[in-house]
């Protein structure tokens, strides 16, 4: 392979892995918490999606004309709003079934999955939706034909995904909030007892991860372009096996396991066969469980006896 | 075992509902026609699609006094397209509703189950959008279609590629499903007709609903091919498009009807991510003359007749007609009509052959322009 | 509790009080409720322009905040009281019942009954109820096989639609390639979808709860991807045709197709395919009443306790000398059998198969089944089969909003029974002399 | 060490130069000892003295970095570390026989093996299976000698229902010996605690084992439930022949109910002997001074 492909490659696996790995962050942080698999999570990643471009719609509309603001406006819009939602569901949905059985908040959480689409599609329409291409720069390296191009948005995504990454990491092992969230997810109700209020914290949860999600709806939704209700699911299956990959519960495993995921993906397909790419990317991830039962930064399980 | 409530309401339920339903199809004031396609789930835009033609159309052929004096009712059937939920909701359509002929199902995958269905009961089904071959190759006397089959428009866009493009090297992508790879398919068997398979440089196919294909695309690039066909649909075609572009590869995009929507600019990002890509489809339904006011009714009422909105409409323009000729509504009778008669459609004249397939396919090559429209090009 | 419980007295309720609360919740509720609704429900994209909605979101908050203020309202008078707390009650009770063996003897009657009324329905069905049932058993047959993975032996399998496709492409290519009927291809088909099940599980069992449920995942998603792959061998995304089952030879198709006499024919009545679905339902009948006897006699047989017992406690199965890999294993192959012989009935059902028929929302559903009935429940899984399948037809009356409301309904039902429908039952032991 | 050569009570479970590793932590350092066939033996020490680390390692839940331990059947010993399954070694690519066995025991062999070896045991956390009968945990801890063909099950043929008759009858056997005849259709996890405790004890008794290994036994029992478990752990030894090594805190009890005692300070044995000796050991003294523990007990 020439090395501006490789190159192009990498680059391809990189903005890919940050996406996954943004969406990761909720579901690890959410397993590490309460021990659930969040399926409605890739919903509300898509569900951001819409907000962003309904937000920049509307801003527009108003005769808004500076780019930057009207991008920071709707980042910000974004958050709120899909954090809204994160806080919501967990209420609604997920609280009134904490203390029952494992099962029951996965079961009620494709319920709430299949609501979020429905609901969309019925207030949105089910056609394929889109933003215009706002920020067309792309950079492009090399001569001739041998060149890599890549677009301003791509760098955007892997700096604001890495910037935020590190903001989070920053949040959790260094605010009050962070030591709460570690210690409740170390033992529940030891931190209970210590005056911890673990409803709050575990409401604090859902909010991080729908903003992380958020931040990736908005990226994507500014690189892609395109959008539709469905792309929760496809994404939010992906992101799942990237933080279990990574270690599901570890932070910097989520992101580790995007990018891993990212790369394995954009690698496979380019040097051997796209169709069978997510054969591969799942295969990876049994290999890599056979043999580190807990992921790659997951803590090894000492028994307890 | 004591019989726990919920169980017990539920049985109620069951039992009301098949009650009230089966009690309600005795007085045959109206024609009943079935509306059947994915009105949810991922691909619900066809089946929107679907259900806003058949309704324009059912609104002008009662406005104009029905089918001999009796006013066509639709019943809507959503199969999500799930196969399992197609059997089953050819089932109710024909039991529950007594519809006596359908418009539908749009994902061959469960066109070809239900049709099954119908076909048993000796119900008359047009499919506005089932490209694939095997919907009407299994010798099922009342399937027909309103659209060309995938083995017609693939080998037109291999001509098109190797004579008028004289591509050097072709990229042959496809969406994995039915409709999509059966094109590409159709499309490399031409080419290998036309001693051209050799210039194919790559053959493989992305994920529905995904859009992310910068890997593929990077590929593409590595190939140096000067063309892409892809067989898929708009919402994938969009992205591809626009990734495409972004990386700086140059090749001409060449598809099929399925990425032929005005929505493929909303999909991509800008008109100018699709500018000079040409597809090939069935004649634009919105320039064909008949269509004009058709066309112009729909934009009153608000709705954008894209895709397979007019293919429906036309549907029922032919179940209509014959219905009117045979002054029946048996499967059987009806299909006999058509297969021997040509129907003025909005799409223009229409005629079947045994098979139940369109006799003149129609198809015709667009290009796209910088401003987000598409022309008819003269070949 | 909410913060207003301070304010009921002994004797009674302030209501200036519990009024005010009502409003303070009602307008926090209609406030969220825009926020989240705004956007997404009143401002729709159109092109790259919103059309204004508004009055949409609107109109659902203060539905809400009108719903909020009834309720908080509501649970301050002594009925609402009595409901949240017997509500409340319900949700503490002990998970298990234990009942004596003369009790499961008076169920003998009900099972009875219920056989009876199974074996009539199809004559007073409608074609449509007849499908709709056919399908709910084939779910009942899923549930039952999940049932022992999840329910029994505790391991998370998000895969289990893998088996599922295994069966039905057993049947369908074992067709095409083998030249084999329906009921040659029931027994190997079931076989293979053990095989599969014992090759995909021995790896991986050895992982705890929730990796295997991704890993299982994984191999659904793989198995579903590489049939819609491998073109040449499983028709790739056109799907293969399925054959119609026979009796003793007989076809149930209007014209034989595999060499056979149709039945119609030979019994000299005029064709309706009225006859495939009945006979596809009592075959299918029976073997759903034989896999609930094969699974109730598996409970109460040693591997049927050592699954249990691995849900409740491995650590301590292991210290009682039990192979717990092997164990969970038998589950999992048990499992993938029901499964694959439920496939099997799938396709010949509909006479055609593609991959689309096997994705991971089919598994989420059958785990939904096994949940919703109750873990380890058998008459529980039943039931919740019945009602998540036969529950979105009767919702189809809603038409668009059929699945919207699906969902909710689902939640709801989660909350309103997390530990599933129908509480597992155990059945008491009696040793003459040695006890009472 | 001073008991090996005693004929007529020959050691049935010999451990030498025990090491584990936790990381960079050494939670046992080459722990020696003998349990005699037939004993009541006890391992005592401080809390984190590695007391559990030991059971751990003995009942197959860790695998030991370093030692021997041996299990001594009537027939032969048993290797307790070679069949939980040992990593391949280079040397075993000339010897295809230590290949095939160490593969075979790393695919089937595991802590299970131990159990079947004849060790069975109890846990400091009651672990019942909660959702259960009581008598269905016995049950279980039968699964062994059990009919478990499958087809003779699904048709429920005569020699399954004797096996499975004569299981229901030597768990209510146990039931009674244990005293909850009356609990034996109640759920596991609905028993009182004392009930639970010694339900535990029964289930591991019905494996049939040849030592008996409890995890702090007495833990949140009463005084008068203590020493009813006393007595029934003497009880246990006498009539049903079982050698049994204990974990307790409870000193008392361990001075009146064991015959040889172990004592572990930081993971290192600091004395072996009989009650009188270890109580006495300057050692033993030292590891538990300013908590009293000992001379408390006593009185």
């Amino acid at each position: 392979m020439d090395w501006h492909i490789l190159a192009q490659q990498l680059v391809n696996g990189l903005t890919l892995g940050s996406i996954y790995g943004l969406i990761a962050i909720g579901y690890t942080m959410v397993y590490g918490i309460i021990g659930m698999i969040n399926f409605a999570h890739g919903d509300v990643y898509m569900l951001s999606a819409y907000v962003t471009a309904i937000s920049l719609a509307t801003l527009f509309s108003f005769g808004l004309d500076s780019l930057p603001f009207a991008l920071l406006v709707t980042l910000v819009m974004t958050m709120v709003i899909t954090a809204a939602y994160g806080w919501t569901i967990e209420r609604i949905a997920y609280r009134p079934l904490r203390g029952s059985t494992r099962l029951a908040p996965l079961i009620s959480a494709i319920g709430v999955s299949l609501v979020l689409q429905n609901g969309v599609q019925l207030s949105q329409g089910a056609r394929t939706q889109g933003v215009p291409s706002l920020i067309p720069t792309t950079l492009r390296f090399g001569e001739g034909d041998d060149f890599v191009q890549i677009t301003l948005v791509q760098v955007m995504i892997i700096v604001v995904s890495l910037s935020s990454m590190a903001a989070l990491t920053w949040l959790i092992q260094r605010t009050s909030l962070g030591r709460q969230c570690r210690a409740t997810q170390q033992d529940r109700r030891m931190a209970a007892i210590l005056g911890i209020n673990t409803d709050r914290i575990i409401s604090s949860v859902f909010i991080i991860g729908a903003a992380m999600a958020a931040i990736a709806g908005v990226l994507v939704t500014l690189n892609y372009g395109s959008f539709d209700f469905y792309i929760g699911f496809v994404t939010g299956i992906k992101a799942f096996t990237a933080a279990v990959l990574g270690g599901i519960g570890s932070l910097p495993g989520a992101m580790l396991g995007g990018l891993i995921l990212g790369l394995a993906e954009a690698l496979f397909s380019g040097m051997v066969n796209t169709d069978y790419k997510d054969v591969f990317a799942f295969s990876l991830l049994v290999l890599v469980l056979i043999f580190r039962p807990t992921g790659l930064l997951g803590k090894p399980e000492v028994e307890k006896v | 075992m004591d019989l726990p409530s919920f169980p017990r309401g539920l049985l109620a339920m069951v039992l009301a509902g098949g009650l009230s339903l089966s009690g309600l199809a005795s007085a045959a004031e109206t024609i009943k026609i079935g509306v059947a396609g994915p009105m949810t789930g991922g691909n619900a835009a066809f089946g929107e699609q679907f259900w806003n033609g058949a309704s324009q159309a059912a609104a002008a052929i009662n406005a104009a006094g029905g089918i001999n004096g009796k006013q066509i009712e639709l019943v809507k059937g959503d199969d999500a397209c799930e196969p399992k939920q197609a059997v089953a909701v050819a089932n109710r359509l024909l039991d529950q509703d007594k519809v006596a002929a359908v418009i539908g199902h749009f994902c061959s995958s469960s066109t070809i189950p239900a049709s099954e269905v119908y076909a048993d009961a000796g119900v008359l089904v047009i499919t506005p959008g089932s490209t694939n071959p095997k919907v009407t190759e299994r010798g099922l006397p009342t399937v027909f279609r309103m659209c060309g089959r995938d083995d017609q428009q693939g080998p037109m866009a291999a001509d098109f590629i190797v004579k008028k493009l004289k591509a050097k090297k072709i990229a042959v992508v496809h969406d994995k499903d039915t409709y999509g790879q059966g094109i590409a398919d159709a499309m490399r068997a031409r080419l290998k007709e036309l001693k051209a398979d050799k210039k194919e440089v790559l053959y493989e196919g992305l994920t529905r609903g995904e859009k992310d294909f910068n890997p593929l695309v990077t590929k593409i690039k590595g190939t140096g091919a000067d063309e892409v066909y892809f067989g898929g649909l708009y919402n994938e075609a969009g992205p591809l498009l626009r990734q495409m572009r972004d990386q700086g590869v140059k090749a001409t995009f060449v598809s099929g009807d399925g990425s032929l929507d005005p929505a493929i600019v909303a999909a991509a990002g800008g008109p100018k991510f699709i500018e000079g890509s040409y597809m090939t489809s069935v004649r634009e339904a919105r320039n064909i003359p008949a269509a004009k006011k058709v066309v112009a009714k729909f934009k009153a009422a608000g709705i954008d007749p894209a895709g397979y909105t007019l293919y429906a409409y036309a549907s029922l323009q032919s179940i209509a007609d014959a219905m009117k000729a045979t002054k029946s509504t048996d499967g059987k009778k009806l299909a006999d009509w058509l297969k021997s008669h040509t129907v003025t459609t909005v799409l223009g004249p229409k005629n079947w052959d045994a098979k139940g397939d369109l006799k003149e396919s129609g198809f015709s090559i667009y290009v796209w322009d910088a401003n987000g429209n598409y022309k008819e090009i003269a070949l | 509790m909410p913060p207003i419980a301070a304010a009921v007295s002994t004797t009674g309720v302030r209501w200036n009080l519990v009024f005010r609360q009502a409003v303070l919740e009602a307008t926090a509720a209609f406030a969220l409720a825009l926020l989240l609704l705004g956007p997404i429900v009143g401002l729709v994209l159109d092109g790259y322009q919103v059309r204004n909605e508004l009055q949409r979101p609107l109109l659902i908050a203060a539905i809400i905040a009108a719903g909020r203020f009834l309720v908080t309202l509501a649970m301050h008078t002594p009925t609402g009281q009595t409901a949240l707390e017997r509500f409340n009650a319900r949700r503490r009770q002990p998970g298990v019942l234990v009942v004596s063996a003369s009790e499961s003897d008076r169920q003998r009657w009900w099972l009875l009954a219920i056989v009876v009324v199974s074996l009539t329905l199809p004559l007073l069905a409608s074609k449509y109820w007849l499908t709709v049932l056919i399908q709910a058993m084939i779910y009942v047959l899923l549930g039952l096989g999940l049932n022992i993975v999840v329910g029994l032996a505790g391991l998370l399998d998000l895969g289990y639609v893998a088996f599922y496709a295994v069966g039905a492409y057993g049947l369908a290519l074992g067709a095409q390639y083998l030249d084999l009927g329906f009921w040659s291809a029931l027994p190997l088909a079931a076989m293979l979808a053990a095989l599969f099940g014992g090759v995909l599980g021995f790896p991986v069992l050895r992982m705890h709860g929730d990796y295997l449920a991704i890993v299982t995942l994984g191999f659904g998603e793989i198995i579903r991807l590489v049939l819609n792959n491998w073109l040449e061998f499983t028709g790739g995304p056109n799907g293969v045709s399925a054959p119609a089952p026979q009796l003793f030879g007989l076809e149930f198709t209007r014209t034989a197709k595999d060499g056979g006499v149709p039945f119609h024919e030979y019994f000299q009545i005029s064709y309706d395919p009225l006859h495939r679905f009945i006979f596809i339902y009592l075959v299918l009948f029976l073997i759903v009443c034989l896999m609930v006897v094969v699974v109730t006699r598996l409970r109460n047989m040693p591997v049927g306790r050592a699954w249990e017992a691995l849900r409740e406690d491995e650590i301590a199965c292991r210290a009682l000398g039990i192979n717990h890999v092997l164990v969970k294993l038998s589950a999992f192959m048990m499992g993938a059998t029901v499964g694959g012989i439920a496939g099997v009935f799938f396709a010949t059902y509909q006479g055609f198969i593609n991959p689309t028929s096997f994705n991971f929302f089919e598994s989420a559903l059958i785990v939904a089944i096994v949940v919703l009935g109750g873990l380890g429940s058998t008459t529980g899984v039943i039931v919740a089969a019945l009602v998540l399948t036969i529950l979105p037809e009767l919702l189809r009356a809603f038409a668009d909003y059929r699945v919207f409301a699906f969902g909710v309904l689902m939640v709801l039902m989660m909350i309103w029974r997390p530990r599933g429908l129908i509480r597992p039952r155990r059945r008491a032991f009696e040793v003459k002399g040695l006890c009472r | 060490m001073s008991m090996t050569g005693d004929p007529i009570h020959p050691p049935i479970l010999e451990v030498a130069g025990l090491t584990m590793r936790f990381g960079g932590i050494l939670a046992l350092n080459d722990v020696s000892f003998e349990v005699r066939h037939g004993s009541i033996s006890a391992l005592i020490g401080p809390n984190g003295a590695g007391k559990t680390t030991v059971f751990n390692c003995l009942t197959g839940f860790y695998k030991a970095t370093e030692g021997q331990i041996a299990l001594h059947a009537p027939r032969a010993a048993i290797d307790l570390i070679q069949i939980l399954g040992q990593p391949f070694q280079v040397s075993d690519l000339v010897n295809p026989a230590t290949f095939a066995s160490r593969l075979y025991y790393k695919m089937f062999g595991g802590t299970h093996r131990v159990a079947r070896a004849g060790i069975a045991r109890t846990f400091q956390n009651v672990r019942l299976f909660k959702e259960m009968t009581a008598i269905e945990n016995l049950l279980v801890a039968q699964h062994l000698q059990l009919n478990r063909n499958l087809v003779a099950g699904l048709l429920q043929t005569a020699a399954y229902r004797q096996s499975e008759r004569d299981a229901l009858e030597r768990a209510y056997a146990w039931l009674k010996v244990f005293e909850l005849a009356e609990d034996a259709n109640r759920l596991a996890g609905e028993l009182p605690y004392g009930h639970q405790r010694r339900l535990e004890i029964a289930r591991a008794m019905c494996t049939g084992p040849r030592l008996l290994c409890l995890d702090e036994p007495a833990a949140g029992l009463n005084p008068r439930e203590t020493e009813q478990l006393s007595e029934l752990i003497r009880q246990l030894r006498d009539e049903h022949g079982v050698t049994i090594l204990l974990i307790e805190h409870d000193m008392g009890l361990v001075m009146r109910l064991s015959e040889h005692i172990v004592v572990l300070d930081y993971g290192e044995v600091i004395a072996d002997g009989d009650p009188h000796t270890v109580a006495h050991h300057p050692a033993v003294l030292a590891a538990y001074l300013g908590t009293d523990a000992v001379n408390d007990d006593e009185s």
